[in-house]
C-alpha cells in the first residue's frame, strides 16, 4: 500500500468539507436555478468518496501499530487529532449515513427553495462528525463538536415557513446552545484543574496529580496540584455537554421536538449520525482522558461509570416507555433513539470500578451504533418517504401501506424487527453483544433493564408492522409516484441491515480492535 | 526612539519614585489631563473654525473672520453660544440612553489616544496590544451612534443610526485587515514598536513609512477611514439632504456639542491611526524633540483630506456604500493581507 | 498577582448569572445574550488559568469560544427571525404547535 | 452442502414467489416447494439405507448426517459458526417440514383468494426458518431460524386469518417472544457460568453435561433456575398446560394451510427444543425433575381432552386435542427410557402428520360448508365421500388406532412411561392416567364426527354441496399414506430415532 | 515599565470627565422655557406620525449585521498570526505558515462568494422591489 502523507489520514473528513465548499460554490455559479440532480450527485459522490477512504484506511491497517503491520496511529497538529481505528470507525458510520440521507434528499428536496444549502449544511455537518471522531483534544473536540451542531440547527428549521420546523429548530438550538455553554464551561474547568487540554496529557495529569503542560509535543508536569473537586465538576460539565450530543437523558427533551419537526431525512442524519458523532467524543474523552482506574485511585473525583450506568438505565426506560405511548410514528421513532442511546450507554457503563472490560463494552457499543446507524436512518427515511406521499403521521395513517408499497413497507418491517432485536437484522447480534457486555462484568441491573426495553420496544414496532400489513387501509390514498432516491436509499440500508447478521463478524472484530488499541 | 510613556517621564521630572503606583496614578492623571486638553484644542480648532475656513476656500467664499484676528474668536464664542443653549428634550425619548450617546460618542473616541506614540515623550501608554486596543476604542463609536439613533424616537435618526452602523461595520473588516497586513511587517502590534520599524531608511532619503513600502494598503486604509469617520463620499449617516442631521437630529445644546466634538476627535484619532502605522508617526526631519510637530503636521494633514474629499467628493448611496464595502473593500483587503504575506515571506 | 480561586468565583458567578437568565427569561434574544455570558464564564477561566498555568493553550481557546459564540449568535438570531416570521413574537414558550 | 442448498432453493423460491403475479403464485410456490421436499425425501432415503448418523448429533459427533461448520462470528470470547448437521432425531422432523409444507401449499390453492403471492412467499420463508431449527446445530444459527418462525407466522396469521385475527396474531407473537426471551435468559445464566468458548450445541451439551460448581441462588441450583426457565420457554410453543391459551386462537384464526403448519411442524419445534436443549444437555436436572414434568404432561394430556369435549368448533377440537397428544410427549420424554423417548419423537412425527391431515380435512369441510361448527351439519358423508372417508381414518388415527401412526407413537410412550425409573412409583399411575386420556378422545372424537358426518344430510345453504376438488383430496390422500405406512412400518423412523437417543437413554436401541 | 493600563484608565477618567464638566457648565448657564411644542420630533415640520419604534426598515441591515459578525471574528483568528508571522516564516518556512491561513482565507471567500452570489449583500431586495422567489422579508 503506497505511503500517503499524515495529513491525508484526514481524507475522510476532507472529502466532505471540500464537497460541502464545492455545493457552495455550484450554487454560486447559478443562484437562481437549482439543479437537484447535480446538488444531489456532489453530495451522494463526495459522502462516498469519503466512505471510500474510511473504508481503505481502515483495512489499510491506519492505527495498527507498525509491530503489528499496521500503519501506524496518524497524528496530527502535535496530537490534537488523532486518526486510529476507532476514528475510522465512527467515520465510516457517518459517511455511510450521510450518503444515504443525501441520497434519499434528492427526492425530499425537490421542491425545496435551498436545496444547496441544505447539502451544504449536511455535509459541514458530517464534516464536523468526521473530525470529532478523530478530535484528541477537548479544544478540536469543541470546535468540531460546535461544527457538527450549527448547521444542525439551520436545517432542522430549514423549511422556514413551517410552524412546526421553525419551533423544533428554535428548542433544538437553544437547548444546543446552552448544552454547548456547559460543555465549554466544564473543558475551562478540566483546563483550570489540569492545565492541558490533549487528552492524553489531561490522563497524565490525573495519573500523576500534577498540573502538566505541553510544550511541542512533549507532556511535562509541573508543580501545581491537580484540584480534585474542580475536575470532578468539570468532567461533570463535560458529560453534560456531551449527553445532549447523544439525547441521552436528561438532555434529551430536545430530541422528540427536534426529529418530529425537522425534515424527517434530516431527523434521520440527526439521530444516527449526529448520536454517533457524540458518543465517539464520549468514547474517546472517557476513555483517553478521564481514566476511571486513574480517577477512583485518586480518591474523592466521581468514578464516572456509576453516573453512565444511573443514565443508562434512566434513559432506556424513560425512551423506551415514553415511545410505547406515542400516537405518532415519528415521535415513537424519536424517543426509540433516546432510548437506543441508552443502550449504547452500557459501552460505557458496563466496567468494573478498576476499569476491566472497557474495550469489551465499547466495542459492543461502537457495533451497536453502526448497526443502528443504518436501521435507524432507514427507518427515518422510510417516515420521509410516507411524508413524500403525504401519508399522515399517525399510527393508523400508516393503515394497509403494504398493499400499496410493499417493497418499502418490506424494508420497514425489517429496520423495526431489527431494532426491536428479532434475529431478521444486525440488530440481534449488536444488542446481544451489550447484552453478554454487561454480563461480562456481572452488571445484572444492566442486563436485565436492556432485556426488559427490548421486549418492550418489540411491542411499540410491531404496532408500526400490524399498521402496515395487518390493517385495512382507512380512507382514501393515492399512491402515484415511487421516487427513485427514497427508495434506493430505503432499500440499501435494509440490504446492508440484512447483511449484518452474516456480516456481524467483521462488524464485532473491527470494534473489538478499535476498543482495544484505543 | 523608544521613548519611556510621559507618566514616568513626568515622575522623573518630578523626582517621584515610578515604582509606586499612587505616584503612577496621579502621574497619569496628569498625562492624561494633558493629552485629553491637547485633542480638546484640536478639536476645538478644527471644529468651528478650520472646517468652515476650508469648506469656504473650496466654495470660494469668505468665512468666520468677523471676531477676533482671522475669525478665531469664532471658537470661544460658538463655545458659549451652544452651551448656553436650551436643552430640548423630545417626547418620547429612550432616556437614559439618549443622554448617553453623547457621551460614549465623545469620551470613547479620546480614549484612543492613549497609546498613541505623539513624538516628544508624548505617549501616554504602550501596551503590547496597542493597535488591537485603538481598533476597539475607534469602533466603539458606532454603538453611541446607533444608541442615539434609536433612542431619539425620530425615524430620521433611526435611519442615521442604522446607516451609520451599517457603513461602520461595512468599512471595519477592511481597516483591520488592512491594519493587519501593517503588523505583518512590523511583527508586533505594539506601538512603539511599529513605529520604530518604520525608521530605517528605504530607498535613499524615503524612510521605509508603510505608507512608501505598501502604499496599495496605503490608499485601502484611507478610504476605509473615510467611512469611519462618516465624511463624504461616505457621510449618508447624517446626509442632510436625505435625513436632516441623521442621528443627531434631535439633540441640541451641549448634547449637539458633544456629538460634534466626538465626531472631530474621531477623525483625529483616525488620522492618528493613519500616521502612526503608515507615515512613521512622529518621525521627521530634525531632532526627535521635533517630533511632536511631525505628528500633528500628519494628522492635520489627514483632517485636510478629509475636508477635502467632503467638499469634493459626492455622496454614494446606501446600496452603493454597502456593495463597494463588501465586494470591493473586503476582497482587496483579503487580497493585500494575502500578497503582503508573500511579499514579508519572501524577502524575509 | 491576583490568586486564581478569585477568578474562579468571578467566572462561577458569571455562569450563575447566565444560567438564571435562562431559566428565568422567556424572550430568545435574552436567552441568547445568557447563552453569551455563559461562554465568556468559560473564557474567564480560560484566561485566567492561561496566566496561571503559564501556557498559551487556555487564550487560543478563548479566540476559538469567540469565534463559534460569534457563530453560534449568527444561526441563532436567523432562527429567531424566521421563529417571529411564523409565531410573531419571541417568546419561546410562545411556540408550542409541534404538528405538521 | 445438502442443507445449504435447502435452505438457499427454498429462499430464493419465497423470494421469487413473492414477486410473481398472484394467478400464478400458488403453483409456482408448490413447484418451488416440492424441490426441497423431494430433496429431503432423498436424504432419508439415504440416512436410512447407509445411516450415516448413528448417534446423537449433540453427544456423538459421529451421528452427525449431512454435517458442515462455517466459521462465522467471533463475539465475545464465543465463536459462532454456521454449524448443521442431521441426526436420527432432526431427519424425521426435517422432512415431516418439509413435504408437509409442500402439501399445505397445494391445499392453501382454494381457500387462499387475495394477496396470494405475499401468502406463499410468506410460507416458504416459514419453511426456510423451520428447516433451519431442525438442521441447526448452533445456538446462534439455531436461534435466528426459531425467532424467524415468527415473523411470517405472524404475518400469516394477521393477515390471511378469521375475523379476531389481529387478536391472535399478537398474543402468539408476544407470548412466544416472552417466552423466547425467557428461554434465551436462562440459557446464557449457564453460558456465562461455564467456560464455553464455542456455542455449537455439542460444544454446549458437552459443557453443561459436566458442569460442576455452578453458582446457587437460594439454595436451588443455576442449573436448576436455568432448566426451568427453559423448560417454560419452550413450553409455550408446545403447548403445555398452563401456557397454551394463545394456541387455542391462533388454530382457529389461522387460515387451513397454516394451522396446518402450526400443529404439524410449530409445536413440534417445542418439544424437538425440549429434547435437544433439556433433556440432552441438562439430562440430570430433567431426571431429578421428572415427576413434576410428567404431572404437567399428564396434567396437559387430561385437560387438553377435556376442553375438546367441550367444543363445538371442530377446529377447536383438533386444537384442544393436539394439546393433550403434545403432553403424551412430554410424558414420554421425562421417561428417559428407551422406548419413552423413542416413542416421544416418533409421536412427534406421527401427530405432525396426523394433525395436519385433520386440519386439512376440517379446512376441506370449511371450504365446502363454510362452517365449523358440529351442530350446524351432519350427514355430510353422502355428499363428499372421499373427505369424509379421509376424515375418518385420520380420526381413528387419532384415537390410535392399530397400524395407524399415531397407536405406535402412544403405544410406545406408555409402554416406556410405565417401567420408567425416573418416575418411579408414579410410574404406573401416571401412565394409566394418560391412558385414559386416549378414551376421552375417543370420545369426543366418534361424538364429533356421528353429529356431522353420518346421518341425513343437514345444512342451510343456498348451493350444491357437491365432492371437494381433486387438488384439496389429492394432499389428504397422500398424508394418509404416510400415517398409514408409518403405521404398518414404523421402523422407517423408529430405528434412526433409536440411534439418536440411546447415549441419551444410556442402554442402546 | 509601569502597567500602562494605569494610564490609560487615567485617560478615560479625563474622557469622561470633560464632557461631564461641559455638561455641568451648560446646565449651569442654559435657560428652561418649557413649552407644548417644542417637544415634538423632527419630521420637517409636518406633525409627528406613529413612533419610530414600530417603523419597518429593511432586512439587509440584518444581513449585513450577520455578515459583519462572522468575518469580523475571523479577524480575531487572522491577527495572532500575522503577529508572528514574520518569526515564522524564519523558523518553519514560508509555505508551513502562510498555506493554512490561505486555505482559512480560501473558505472565507467562499463563504462571502456566495452570500454575493444569493444576494445577501445585494441592496435592492426589499419586498416590494422583488416580488415572488426568495426575498428576505
Amino acid at each position: 500500500m503506497v505511503q500517503l502523507p499524515t495529513w491525508a489520514a484526514l481524507a475522510p473528513a476532507l472529502a466532505l468539507g471540500v464537497t460541502a465548499l464545492a455545493l457552495l460554490l455550484i450554487d454560486s455559479v447559478d443562484p437562481d436555478t437549482t439543479n437537484t440532480g447535480l446538488l444531489g450527485g456532489v453530495s451522494v459522490a463526495g459522502s462516498l468518496v469519503s466512505l471510500a477512504f474510511a473504508v481503505w484506511f481502515i483495512f489499510g491497517g491506519t492505527g495498527i501499530p507498525q509491530s503489528e503491520g499496521g500503519q501506524g496511529v496518524a497524528t496530527l497538529f502535535n496530537g490534537q487529532l488523532v486518526v486510529d481505528q476507532m476514528a475510522l470507525f465512527f467515520m465510516i458510520i457517518v459517511a455511510s449515513v450521510t450518503a444515504l440521507v443525501t441520497l434519499a434528499s434528492t427526492d425530499y428536496v425537490r421542491e425545496h427553495a435551498y436545496q444547496a444549502e441544505f447539502y451544504a449544511l449536511v455535509l459541514l455537518s458530517a464534516s464536523g462528525m468526521a473530525i470529532l471522531s478523530a478530535a484528541n483534544s477537548l479544544a478540536t473536540a469543541f470546535v468540531a463538536f460546535e461544527l457538527v451542531s450549527l448547521p444542525s440547527y439551520a436545517l432542522v428549521a430549514i423549511l422556514k415557513d413551517n410552524r412546526g420546523s421553525v419551533e423544533a429548530g428554535l428548542k433544538y438550538f437553544l437547548i444546543g446552545a446552552v448544552s454547548s455553554a456547559v460543555f465549554a464551561y466544564g473543558i475551562s474547568l478540566v483546563y483550570a484543574a489540569t492545565g492541558v487540554l490533549r487528552f492524553d496529557a489531561i490522563a497524565a495529569a490525573i495519573d500523576s496529580g500534577t498540573v502538566q503542560t505541553v510544550a511541542d509535543g512533549s507532556i511535562q508536569a509541573q508543580s501545581a496540584q491537580v484540584p480534585a473537586s474542580i475536575l470532578g465538576v468539570g468532567i461533570l460539565m463535560v458529560l453534560g455537554g456531551i449527553a445532549f450530543k447523544m439525547a441521552a437523558v436528561p438532555f434529551h427533551f430536545w430530541a422528540p421536538e427536534a426529529y418530529e419537526g425537522s425534515p424527517a431525512p434530516v431527523a434521520a442524519f440527526l439521530s444516527s449520525a449526529s448520536k454517533a458523532a457524540g458518543f465517539v467524543l464520549a468514547f474517546r474523552a472517557f476513555a483517553v482522558a478521564f481514566p476511571v482506574g486513574a480517577l477512583t485511585a485518586s480518591g474523592d473525583v466521581i468514578s464516572w461509570f456509576v453516573v453512565f450506568q444511573i443514565l443508562a438505565i434512566v434513559t432506556m426506560f424513560v425512551g423506551n416507555f415514553a415511545a410505547a405511548t406515542q400516537e405518532k410514528v415519528k415521535r415513537m421513532m424519536a424517543y426509540s433513539s433516546v432510548g437506543h442511546a441508552g443502550y449504547v450507554l452500557i459501552g460505557l457503563a458496563a466496567l468494573s470500578a478498576s476499569g476491566d472490560g472497557m474495550a469489551f463494552s465499547m466495542s459492543a457499543g461502537m457495533a451497536h451504533l453502526l448497526v443502528y446507524g443504518f436501521m435507524n436512518t432507514g427507518a427515518f427515511l422510510f417516515i420521509a418517504l410516507a411524508e413524500y406521499w403525504g401519508v399522515g403521521r399517525r399510527f393508523e395513517d400508516y393503515n394497509g401501506l403494504g398493499r400499496q408499497a410493499p417493497l418499502a413497507c418490506a424494508a420497514m418491517t425489517i429496520f423495526l424487527f431489527s431494532l426491536a432485536g428479532l434475529p431478521i437484522g444486525g440488530g440481534f447480534f449488536s444488542k446481544f453483544y451489550l447484552f453478554s457486555a454487561t454480563l461480562n462484568v456481572g452488571a445484572w441491573t444492566l442486563a436485565a433493564s436492556l432485556v426488559i426495553n427490548s421486549a418492550l420496544s418489540l411491542f411499540y414496532y410491531s404496532r408500526v408492522v400490524k399498521a402496515m400489513w395487518v390493517e385495512e387501509p382507512t380512507g382514501e390514498r393515492s399512491i402515484d409516484s415511487y421516487p427513485t432516491g427514497l427508495y434506493t436509499a430505503i432499500v440499501a440500508a435494509a440490504v446492508v441491515t440484512v447483511l449484518l447478521i452474516p456480516g456481524f463478524g467483521t462488524v464485532s472484530d473491527l470494534a473489538m480492535r478499535a476498543a482495544e488499541l484505543l | 526612539m523608544q521613548s519611556a510613556p510621559l507618566p514616568e517621564t513626568l515622575a522623573e521630572l518630578l523626582g517621584l519614585d515610578p515604582n509606586n503606583t499612587l505616584v503612577m496614578i496621579v502621574m497619569s492623571l496628569i498625562g492624561a489631563a494633558l493629552i485629553g486638553s491637547l485633542m480638546m484644542t484640536n478639536t476645538a480648532l478644527a471644529g468651528p473654525w478650520a472646517k468652515r475656513k476650508i469648506t469656504a476656500a473650496f466654495t470660494d467664499r469668505i468665512a468666520v473672520n468677523r471676531i477676533g484676528p482671522f475669525g478665531l474668536g469664532t471658537i470661544p464664542a460658538d463655545a458659549v453660544r451652544l452651551l448656553s443653549k436650551e436643552l430640548i428634550v423630545p417626547e418620547g425619548v429612550d432616556r437614559p440612553a439618549w443622554d448617553l450617546a453623547p457621551l460614549i460618542i465623545a469620551s470613547t473616541a479620546l480614549l484612543g489616544f492613549a497609546v498613541i506614540p505623539m513624538g516628544s515623550g508624548l505617549h501616554l501608554a504602550d501596551p503590547e496590544v496597542g493597535l488591537a486596543y485603538v481598533f476597539a476604542t475607534a469602533s466603539m463609536a458606532s454603538i453611541g451612534l446607533i444608541m442615539a439613533g434609536y433612542a431619539s424616537n425620530n425615524k430620521y435618526s433611526f435611519l442615521g443610526g442604522l446607516r451609520a452602523v451599517a457603513q461602520n461595520i461595512a468599512y471595519e473588516i477592511p481597516l483591520i485587515l488592512t491594519g493587519a497586513s501593517v503588523v505583518i511587517f512590523a511583527g508586533s502590534l505594539q506601538m512603539s514598536e511599529i513605529v520604530a520599524a518604520q525608521t530605517q531608511p528605504l530607498i535613499g532619503p524615503l524612510p521605509s513609512w508603510y505608507a512608501f513600502v505598501n502604499p496599495f494598503a496605503f490608499v485601502l486604509f484611507m478610504i476605509a477611514n473615510l467611512a469611519e469617520v462618516g465624511r463624504n463620499p461616505f457621510d449618508i449617516p447624517e446626509a442632510p439632504t436625505e435625513i436632516v442631521a441623521g442621528y443627531q437630529t434631535e439633540y441640541s445644546s451641549v448634547y449637539f456639542v458633544l456629538i460634534y466634538l466626538g465626531e472631530f476627535i474621531h477623525i483625529f484619532l483616525g488620522g492618528a491611526i493613519i500616521a502612526t502605522i503608515f507615515l512613521g508617526g512622529p518621525a521627521g526631519p530634525g531632532p526627535a524633540s521635533l517630533g511632536f510637530i511631525w505628528f500633528m503636521v500628519k494628522i492635520w494633514g489627514v483632517f485636510l483630506f478629509t475636508q477635502w474629499a467632503r467638499s469634493a467628493i459626492p455622496r454614494v448611496r446606501i446600496d452603493q456604500l454597502i456593495e463597494i464595502g463588501w465586494k470591493g473593500m473586503l476582497v482587496l483587503s483579503l487580497a493585500n493581507l494575502l500578497l503582503t504575506a508573500v511579499i514579508v515571506g519572501v524577502i524575509a | 498577582m491576583i490568586p486564581a480561586q478569585w477568578y474562579l468565583l468571578l467566572s462561577a458567578a458569571v455562569f450563575c448569572i447566565g444560567l438564571f437568565g435562562i431559566l428565568t427569561r422567556r424572550n430568545a434574544l435574552v436567552f441568547l445574550m445568557s447563552v453569551e455570558l455563559m461562554l465568556n464564564a468559560a473564557n474567564i477561566n480560560f484566561v485566567a488559568f492561561s496566566l496561571q498555568h503559564g501556557n498559551l493553550t487556555g487564550q487560543v481557546f478563548s479566540l476559538f469560544t469567540m469565534a463559534l459564540a460569534a457563530a453560534e449568535v449568527a444561526v441563532g438570531v436567523g432562527i429567531i427571525l424566521v421563529l417571529y416570521r411564523n409565531f410573531t413574537d419571541v417568546d419561546v414558550t410562545k411556540a408550542t404547535t409541534m404538528r405538521w | 452442502m445438502w442443507i445449504a442448498a435447502l435452505l438457499a432453493v427454498t429462499l430464493l423460491g419465497s423470494v421469487g414467489v413473492m414477486l410473481t403475479p398472484d394467478r400464478y403464485a400458488g403453483k409456482v410456490a408448490a413447484a418451488v416447494s416440492a424441490v426441497p421436499a423431494l430433496a429431503s425425501v432423498y436424504m432419508y432415503y439415504v440416512f436410512l439405507t447407509q445411516n450415516g448418523g448413528a448417534g446423537n448429533a449433540l453427544l456423538s459427533p459421529e451421528g452427525i448426517a449431512f454435517g458442515q461448520q462455517v466459521p462465522w462470528i467471533d463475539l465475545a470470547g464465543y465463536s459462532i459458526s454456521y454449524y448443521v448437521g442431521l441426526d436420527g432425531v432432526s431427519m424425521p422432523l426435517l422432512t415431516l417440514t418439509t413435504v408437509l409444507t409442500s402439501l399445505a401449499i397445494v391445499s392453501a390453492w382454494t381457500p387462499i383468494s387475495e394477496r396470494q403471492s405475499q401468502f406463499y412467499g410468506l410460507m416458504l420463508l416459514m419453511e426456510v426458518s423451520l428447516i433451519g431449527v431442525f438442521a441447526a446445530l448452533d445456538f446462534f444459527l439455531w436461534f435466528v431460524f426459531w425467532e424467524g418462525v415468527l415473523i411470517p407466522m405472524y404475518f400469516l396469521i394477521g393477515v390471511w386469518g378469521g375475523p379476531r385475527r389481529k387478536y391472535a396474531a399478537i398474543k402468539f407473537f408476544v407470548y412466544t417472544n416472552v417466552a423466547s426471551l425467557v428461554m434465551f435468559a436462562g440459557l446464557f445464566a449457564l453460558v456465562f457460568n461455564t467456560d464455553l468458548t464455542s456455542l455449537a450445541l455439542p460444544a454446549m451439551a458437552e459443557a453443561f453435561r459436566n458442569a460442576s460448581g455452578l453458582p446457587e441462588f437460594a439454595g436451588i441450583g443455576l442449573a436448576t433456575i436455568s432448566f426451568v426457565l427453559m423448560f417454560v420457554g419452550f413450553a409455550v410453543k408446545v403447548p403445555v398446560f398452563p401456557l397454551h391459551t394463545w394456541l387455542p386462537d391462533a388454530h382457529v384464526e389461522a387460515p387451513t394451510p397454516v394451522s396446518v403448519m402450526l400443529a404439524g411442524v410449530l409445536l413440534k419445534m417445542g418439544t424437538y427444543a425440549l429434547l435437544r436443549f433439556n433433556f440432552t444437555m441438562l439430562a440430570e436436572t430433567a431426571r431429578a425433575l421428572a415427576v413434576p414434568l410428567a404431572i404437567v404432561g399428564v396434567v396437559s394430556v387430561i385437560y387438553g381432552a377435556m376442553l375438546a369435549l367441550a367444543q363445538r368448533d371442530l377446529k377447536r377440537i383438533v386444537a384442544y386435542s393436539s394439546i393433550s397428544s403434545m403432553g403424551y410427549v412430554i410424558l414420554g420424554l421425562v421417561a428417559f427410557t428407551p422406548h419413552g423417548m423413542g416413542g416421544a419423537t416418533f409421536q412427534m412425527v406421527a401427530h405432525g402428520l396426523i394433525s395436519g391431515l385433520m386440519f386439512m380435512t376440517v379446512g376441506v369441510i370449511y371450504n365446502t360448508t363454510h362452517t365449523r361448527m358440529v351442530g350446524d351439519m351432519s350427514g355430510l358423508a353422502d355428499r363428499m365421500p372421499w373427505t369424509v372417508g379421509i376424515f375418518v381414518a385420520a380420526a381413528f388415527g387419532y384415537m390410535g388406532l392399530p397400524l395407524m401412526a399415531g397407536f405406535a407413537g402412544e403405544f410406545l410412550i406408555f409402554q416406556g412411561a410405565f417401567d420408567a425409573a425416573t418416575l418411579g412409583s408414579a410410574a404406573p399411575l401416571l401412565t394409566s392416567l394418560a391412558m385414559f386420556g386416549i378414551v376421552i378422545v375417543a370420545g369426543y372424537l366418534l361424538w364429533a364426527m356421528q353429529r356431522t358426518l353420518f346421518g341425513g344430510f343437514h345444512l342451510e345453504t343456498d348451493y350444491e354441496v357437491g365432492p371437494a376438488a381433486f387438488h384439496d383430496v389429492a394432499p389428504l390422500a397422500v398424508l394418509l399414506l404416510l400415517v398409514i405406512a408409518l403405521g404398518v412400518a414404523p421402523d422407517l423412523s423408529y430405528d434412526m430415532i433409536q440411534h439418536a437417543i440411546a447415549p441419551l437413554t444410556g442402554g442402546g436401541a | 515599565m509601569s502597567n500602562p493600563w494605569i494610564a490609560i484608565g487615567a485617560l478615560a477618567v479625563v474622557g469622561l470627565a470633560i464632557p461631564v464638566s461641559m455638561m455641568t457648565v451648560s446646565s449651569l448657564i442654559r435657560p428652561r422655557v418649557p413649552e407644548q411644542g417644542k417637544t415634538a420630533t423632527y419630521e420637517s415640520g409636518e406633525v409627528p406620525t406613529g413612533s419610530s419604534q414600530e417603523i419597518k426598515f429593511n432586512i439587509q441591515y440584518y444581513m449585513v449585521a450577520l455578515l459583519f459578525v462572522v468575518f469580523d471574528i475571523e479577524t480575531v483568528l487572522i491577527f495572532p498570526w500575522t503577529v508572528i508571522y514574520r518569526d515564522a516564516v524564519g523558523a518553519v518556512g514560508m509555505s508551513k505558515i502562510l498555506l493554512p491561513m490561505v486555505a482559512f482565507i480560501g473558505v472565507l471567500v467562499v463563504g462571502l462568494g456566495w452570500a454575493w452570489r444569493n444576494g445577501a449583500v445585494r441592496w435592492v431586495r426589499s419586498p416590494r422591489a422583488t416580488k415572488g422567489a426568495d426575498t428576505y422579508e
